[in-house]
């Protein structure tokens, strides 16, 4: 069991009289990149949420590293060692870039973040190096492409010092030349330990970043496997064609 | 330190080399004004930093205002406190009525800010309109009904003793809350204004940080209402829980620019001096109007307030690359 | 582009801004301190937006004219400035230190209602400048200046009487014509919950049984923000009283159209300030005819002393718009002006201030009815002229400290009330139809009951 | 207890015209108009001007007040409103100061002192022993009927289904080629013609003042807030809560405190359920 990072067990979540997600489970192991497919309205955000703890689970429960996190407000979950990037992105409108970024490293305590114990900007400016916003570290988020918006928020995430992302449709909008560069980045990370989640109804910008998928659709669990396994799955398909 | 404290510093010594100006003509109807306008400049700075700098847009300030005004003068007034009349002093009821004012906050207005927008503003108009209520209704000879309690005593006497008093008042407030709307615990505020859910995702307590602005919001609204309440040395309950008052706090903040301290801080004086100065040309209601109208024309047009007018004309001199190089990239 | 345009507005909206600071500041040190041939300044505070605040207002504005006509005070004119104080108590407080530091008036008039001049109080105490409160009759202003006379609360006057005597004159009124003449001995006690309200209620409430021999069966005490006056008088007619006395001056308009919308059985008498006011048949939407109101003798559907009389017609020759007729304190301001005027003619000048109001207390002042300020008999058709008004303030030694005795019969003994009713058809649309009807000496109309108060609830004598 | 349930039902009927014409317009452009109360105090004046100072028969009062406060509500969207859309501080505050100005204004125009609009319907009747107004009981059924229309408007015809359909899903309705724009117009349309039916009633029910908004805002305020904002059911029920409640208090408690339960259990709702009773 110590090889799992983050376990969902039997998590479901009613909207109403709709059932977004239900008694959905699945679980990350220790250094693996997990996907998560399905169509569009299947559940994929509806899931990170409740990872997050943006919403509460109507049941089930959420374990990572081995401590039961299903009633954690989502900042202790980022405490723990979760991040997440935005289908949408959002960045602070009235922030430039590294302010933005440097937000996310504020300490979580008042006299902390007197005592100014938020990131220096060097290494801010570093983190955003590294996903490459070097030239639009001083620029505000109305200046930026979408993906420089979508690299903003995996600074942001970045700058928590997680130990798994959440990422969020983070290829949908871009062009083919960004997700290459984005692709690449996410596998540089890889290598230094970091895990993932990541969230996609773009296969082919999956396929080399994922170890193994999961496919949700109406909210339900329908099959996991490698990905070409998964591909090929005859439920899959069926769920994205039919 | 002091580097960044010098325009702090040249404001203090301005402001309070004035009076000496006195005997030589300057009109001591101005010091007048600058002591309304400080005691508008500390509202307006208490209400930035609950709503300017977290959103919240509260509606009930004067609750907190008011609560703190009238258990200060309650305890304070000629009469006592009934049935025991027992009078006390000062220097114990100012800071009873502060401490009225953050137990108030937190106990009323903190919970509600587990609802957002425009719901935490009607929340705190409601509680602002039930304490009126209250206050005429439950045992009128105790807080004076609806004629409230005048003649209370006065902290000291005189416009030029009270200029330095509400000076000091204003200027460590404005500082204190400068200094916190400038360090870390600011930008989360204001980013807790822009996008509440992010900052949560950082990994911040929002509800950490929301409570510490509102306590600084309900001390130094408490703060300001004791002293203000002692100055005009009578309370009731129209003037107390006035909407002229709450949209004076209001528009200061707004037309200063909201979540900047020095912004509220100028609206507070400009606003006092504006009624002011209009006051012999225009009679009556007709003053009441254009200022209302100077009011909504700032918030259509001018939504940033002075601050934002002040950064507009500051960035004709400041092109991008200036910019960048203050962040060294 | 667009970008730079609003750039440059918001420059020019600073520059203009920080002038509009500045201008003031600069005008205000030229100003510079008053040099003696300078014209005294009265200054008059009140809510401009009001009938009894434009009533004292324009009344004001008369007398100074006046004195100013007849050489001025000391041979220096009076210069008028107003600041309007909005009914908000914090606008008063803000208008009575403009008047006080910008202006630094020499004496001062206010309309204000109560709140608003208890919010000035204080203000009142640190400047000490001759104030006339010429519309709240508030007992506890008169109780602060009593307790606080030598702090300054003597500067404080008031030319009509507070709370109290005018409870003492409903008192009299009741037991004269209600008791006497109607033979009515139950009532309820009606009044809003003001300061005003409160303050006479007490004392009628106390002396109408020992004082008129007339039984309370019930009080009915109302909010003056009460829309639906339904269950009000529910309550009232529960009691099933000969009459309600009503007591009202904030908001006398819904309480009285729900009196004539639910036709309610029972006679209705006592205070009702805005039924004393020419425009109550219109703000009643034509509703008016029956109303009676007990009041201080200036009041419209009289004939006049001749003084007074050419005040309502310089008056009506210069105002046109609302209200077209003073109200009650539009007479007592203008009299009181005179006083202020004449005691610091007597002390030479308003300061000190000891000596004014030494000369002021001095006041003693009759209004005869047909000869004004002189007696004259020979213009009476009775031969003998009528004691009208009677001004003189009570001293530092009286309970009410500097509020004023208006005693019409001149015999210092109790005030006497006067009850105008409006009759039931108003017949000229511009002049207010209504006639006096007590007491007996000055009534020239009958009254009449409404038609809905049925025979048997009549009068039972 | 007669006299509760009989002036309950008939205040909850204005308050339900009333609040109605404020949570339409939140419900289809998410912002709160502040000063829609402010129509109900012109459209009363208005009213009281056409009728009785100049002598027009009740109808053209009718329909000068409601033109009037249509007119306000068109030219505060058109104003400003509609830039601000996606800013609902600056709608709540400008509109805020903008009832303040249209107080300014009336007091300018009709001063401050109160006054008795004649009723509409003279007489009073007694119901079960207790003395109702027939102007209130004439009021309460125009309520009715005006709220009647309106449900019926928005449920069958296109531009209630289109309002139906922005309140629901903004991107949805707009995909589906809705003009939010002309919707909301309409919508804002609506609710100041509502005003001014309400400001009719309200005013010959109480009294003309210009401070006349502040109640019948705060309890519009209360009622949307319980019913769900947006919710034209939640609103029509949550008027009745508060009506009674408030006559309740009126009657049984101390009339000073009328607005206080209103207050009290809307703060109830908003913590606990935030969306309110019928909100979605």
């Amino acid at each position: 069991m110590a090889t799992k990072l983050i376990e969902i067990k039997g998590l479901t979540k009613k909207f109403g009289g709709l059932v977004a997600v239900n008694d959905f489970s699945f679980h990350v192991e220790k250094g693996e990149a997990l996907g998560l497919m399905g169509p569009n309205g299947s559940g994929k955000t509806t899931v990170f949420n409740l990872v997050m703890g943006d919403l509460k689970p109507d049941s089930g429960e959420i374990i990572f590293e081995g401590k039961d996190i299903t009633n954690y407000p989502t900042y202790q979950r980022v405490k723990a060692g979760i991040a997440r990037t935005y289908q949408v992105p959002r960045p602070f409108q009235e922030l430039p870039v590294i302010e933005d970024i440097q937000m996310s490293t504020i300490p979580d305590s008042i006299m902390g973040s007197f005592r100014g114990r938020a990131m220096p900007l060097e290494k801010v400016a570093k983190i955003g190096e590294d996903v490459g916003l070097k030239e639009h570290l001083s620029m505000y988020p109305r200046e930026l492409t979408m993906g420089d918006l979508r690299r903003v928020e995996l600074a942001k995430a970045l700058a928590t010092n997680p130990k798994i992302v959440l990422l969020d449709e983070i290829f949908a909008g871009l062009t083919v030349a960004e997700i290459g560069e984005l692709d690449t980045l996410l596998q540089q990370r890889r290598k230094k330990g970091l895990n993932f989640i990541v969230v996609s109804h773009d296969l082919k910008a999956l396929a080399p970043l994922v170890d193994r998928v999961v496919v949700i659709h109406f909210g339900e669990f329908i099959a996991e496997g490698p990905f070409d396994k998964i591909v090929n799955d005859e439920r899959v398909k069926a769920a994205y064609f039919g | 330190m002091i580097r960044r404290l010098r325009w702090w510093l040249i404001a203090i010594a301005v402001m309070c080399v004035l009076p000496l100006f006195v005997p030589l003509g300057f009109p001591v109807s101005v010091i007048r004004l600058l002591v309304m306008g400080s005691y508008l400049a500390i509202f307006a700075m208490s209400w930035d930093m609950m709503s300017g700098h977290t959103g919240y847009i509260s509606f009930g300030h004067p609750f907190l205002i008011g609560l703190a005004g009238y258990v200060t003068a309650f305890l304070s007034h000629q009469e006592g406190f009934q049935p025991p009349h027992i009078v006390l002093p000062l220097a114990v009821t100012l800071p009873l009525g502060v401490a009225a004012a953050v137990g108030g906050g937190m106990l009323f207005f903190f919970p509600s800010m587990r609802v957002r927008g425009p719901y935490f503003a009607l929340v705190s108009l409601a509680f602002m309109e039930i304490l009126h209520r209250l206050i005429i209704a439950v045992r009128p000879e105790f807080t004076g009904g609806d004629r409230g309690l005048p003649n209370l005593p006065s902290v000291v006497m005189g416009a030029i003793p009270n200029y330095y008093l509400s000076l000091g008042l204003m200027f460590a407030t404005a500082i204190g809350l400068w200094y916190v709307s400038r360090s870390n615990v600011g930008n989360v505020l204001k980013a807790i204004r822009m996008d509440e859910d992010v900052v949560e995702a950082s990994g911040i307590s929002t509800y950490r940080f929301k409570r510490f602005a509102f306590l600084l919001s309900a001390v130094t609204a408490g703060l300001g209402g004791v002293f203000y309440t002692h100055y005009l040395a009578s309370i009731n309950p129209r003037r107390a829980f006035s909407a002229i008052l709450l949209l004076d706090i209001i528009i200061s903040a707004v037309i200063g620019g909201m979540g900047t301290i020095v912004g509220p801080m100028f609206g507070g004086y400009f606003l006092t001096f504006i009624l002011e100065y209009l006051r012999p040309y225009l009679f009556g209601q007709w003053r009441l109007l254009a200022y209302a109208l100077v009011a909504i024309f700032m918030v259509i047009y001018k939504p940033k307030g002075f601050y934002g007018i002040a950064q507009d004309v500051a960035s004709w001199f400041q092109t991008r690359k200036r910019r960048s190089a203050q962040y060294g990239y | 582009m667009k970008k730079k345009g609003l750039q440059k507005l918001g420059v020019l909206i600073s520059v203009v801004l920080a002038l509009a600071i500045v201008l003031p500041l600069a005008g205000g040190c030229t100003a510079g301190a008053p040099a003696p041939e300078e014209p005294w300044k009265c200054g008059y505070i009140g809510a401009l937006a009001t009938d009894v605040g434009r009533s004292s207002q324009r009344t004001t504005q008369i007398a100074i004219d006046e004195i100013n006509a007849a050489g001025g005070l000391l041979g220096r004119q009076i210069e008028y400035v107003e600041a309007d104080s909005t009914e908000e108590p914090l606008e008063g407080v803000k208008a009575y230190e403009y008047l006080a530091e910008h202006h630094k008036v020499d004496f001062i008039v206010s309309g204000c209602i109560d709140d608003v001049s208890l919010g000035w109080m204080p203000r009142l105490l640190e400047y000490k400048i001759p104030t006339l409160d010429t519309w709240t009759s508030a007992i506890r202003c008169i109780e602060i200046v009593h307790d606080d006379y030598e702090a300054g609360g003597k500067a404080y006057f008031m030319p009509h009487m507070n709370d109290y005597d005018q409870g003492a004159e409903y008192v009299a009124f009741a037991n004269d014509l209600l008791a006497a003449e109607m033979g009515w001995d139950t009532m309820v006690l009606y009044y809003e919950d003001t300061a005003y309200g409160c303050g006479v209620a007490e004392w009628v409430r106390d002396e109408i049984g020992p004082g008129a021999g007339i039984e309370t069966l019930g009080e009915v005490c109302y909010d003056i923000g009460t829309f639906d006056f339904t269950p009000v008088y529910s309550k009232i007619v529960a009691y099933d009283p000969d009459f309600i006395f009503h007591i009202c001056s904030v908001n006398c308009v819904p309480p009285s159209a729900a009196y004539v919308e639910m036709e309610i059985p029972i006679p209705i008498f006592g205070v009702n300030v805005a039924a004393c006011s020419a425009e109550f048949w219109d703000d009643m939407g034509g509703m008016a005819g029956g109303f009676n109101a007990t009041m201080p003798p200036p009041t419209i559907g009289l004939e006049w002393d001749p003084v007074s009389q050419a005040l309502i017609d310089k008056y009506k020759a210069r105002w046109t718009d609302r209200p077209i007729f003073p109200h009650f304190n539009g007479f007592n301001a203008y009299q009181g002006i005179y006083h202020m005027v004449e005691a610091a003619e007597r002390a030479g000048g308003f300061e000190p201030l000891d000596k004014w109001v030494k000369e002021m207390e001095k006041t003693d002042q009759i209004l005869w009815r047909y000869g004004g300020h002189e007696r004259r008999d020979d213009l009476s058709p009775t031969g003998q002229d009528i004691k009208w008004q009677y001004y003189m303030y009570y001293g530092p030694d009286h309970d009410y400290t500097h509020s004023c005795v208006l005693d019409q019969t001149g015999e210092h003994g109790r005030p006497g009330g006067m009850v105008m009713q409006w009759k039931l058809e108003k017949q000229d649309p511009l002049e207010a139809t209504v006639g006096i009807i007590h007491p007996e000496r000055w009534r020239n109309t009958e009254f009449v009951f409404v038609p809905w108060i049925p025979e048997e609830k009549r009068i039972q004598k | 207890m007669e006299q509760i349930l009989i002036q309950g039902a008939l205040l909850s009927g204005l308050y339900a015209l009333i609040a109605m014409g404020f949570t339409m317009i939140f419900g289809v452009g998410r912002v709160l108009n502040l000063a829609h109360a402010g129509y109900v105090m012109v459209a009363g004046y208005s009213y009281f001007w056409a009728t009785y100072m100049m002598g027009l028969p009740i109808v053209a009062g009718f329909a000068i007040a409601i033109a009037v406060s249509t007119g306000l509500a068109v030219g505060t969207y058109l104003g400003w409103v509609r830039r601000f859309l996606n800013d609902p501080t600056i709608v709540f505050v400008s509109t805020f100061i903008f009832a303040l100005i249209l107080e300014h204004v009336m007091t300018l125009a009709f001063f401050r002192e109160n006054i008795n609009v004649p009723p509409i319907v003279v007489g009073m009747t007694q119901v079960m022993g207790c003395p109702v107004s027939n102007n209130l009981v004439a009021a309460v059924i125009a309520s009715w009927a005006c709220i009647g229309a309106v449900l019926f408007f928005v449920r069958k015809t296109h531009m209630g289904r289109a309002m139906r359909a922005l309140a629901m899903d903004r991107r949805g309705a707009i995909i589906s080629g809705i003009n939010p724009d002309m919707v909301n117009l309409t919508t804002w349309a609506i609710s100041g013609a509502l005003a001014g039916v309400a400001g009719v009633f309200w005013g010959s029910y109480t009294f003309l003042v210009p401070s006349l908004w502040v109640l019948p805002l705060i309890m519009s305020f209360a009622i949307v807030v319980i019913g769900g904002l947006g919710s034209i059911e939640g609103t029509l029920a949550a008027a009745h809560i508060v009506g009674f409640m408030e006559t309740a208090t009126v009657l049984a408690i101390n009339d000073k405190l009328r607005s206080v339960p209103g207050l009290v259990i809307m703060i109830i709702v908003l913590l606990a359920r935030p969306k309110g009773l019928f909100g979605r």
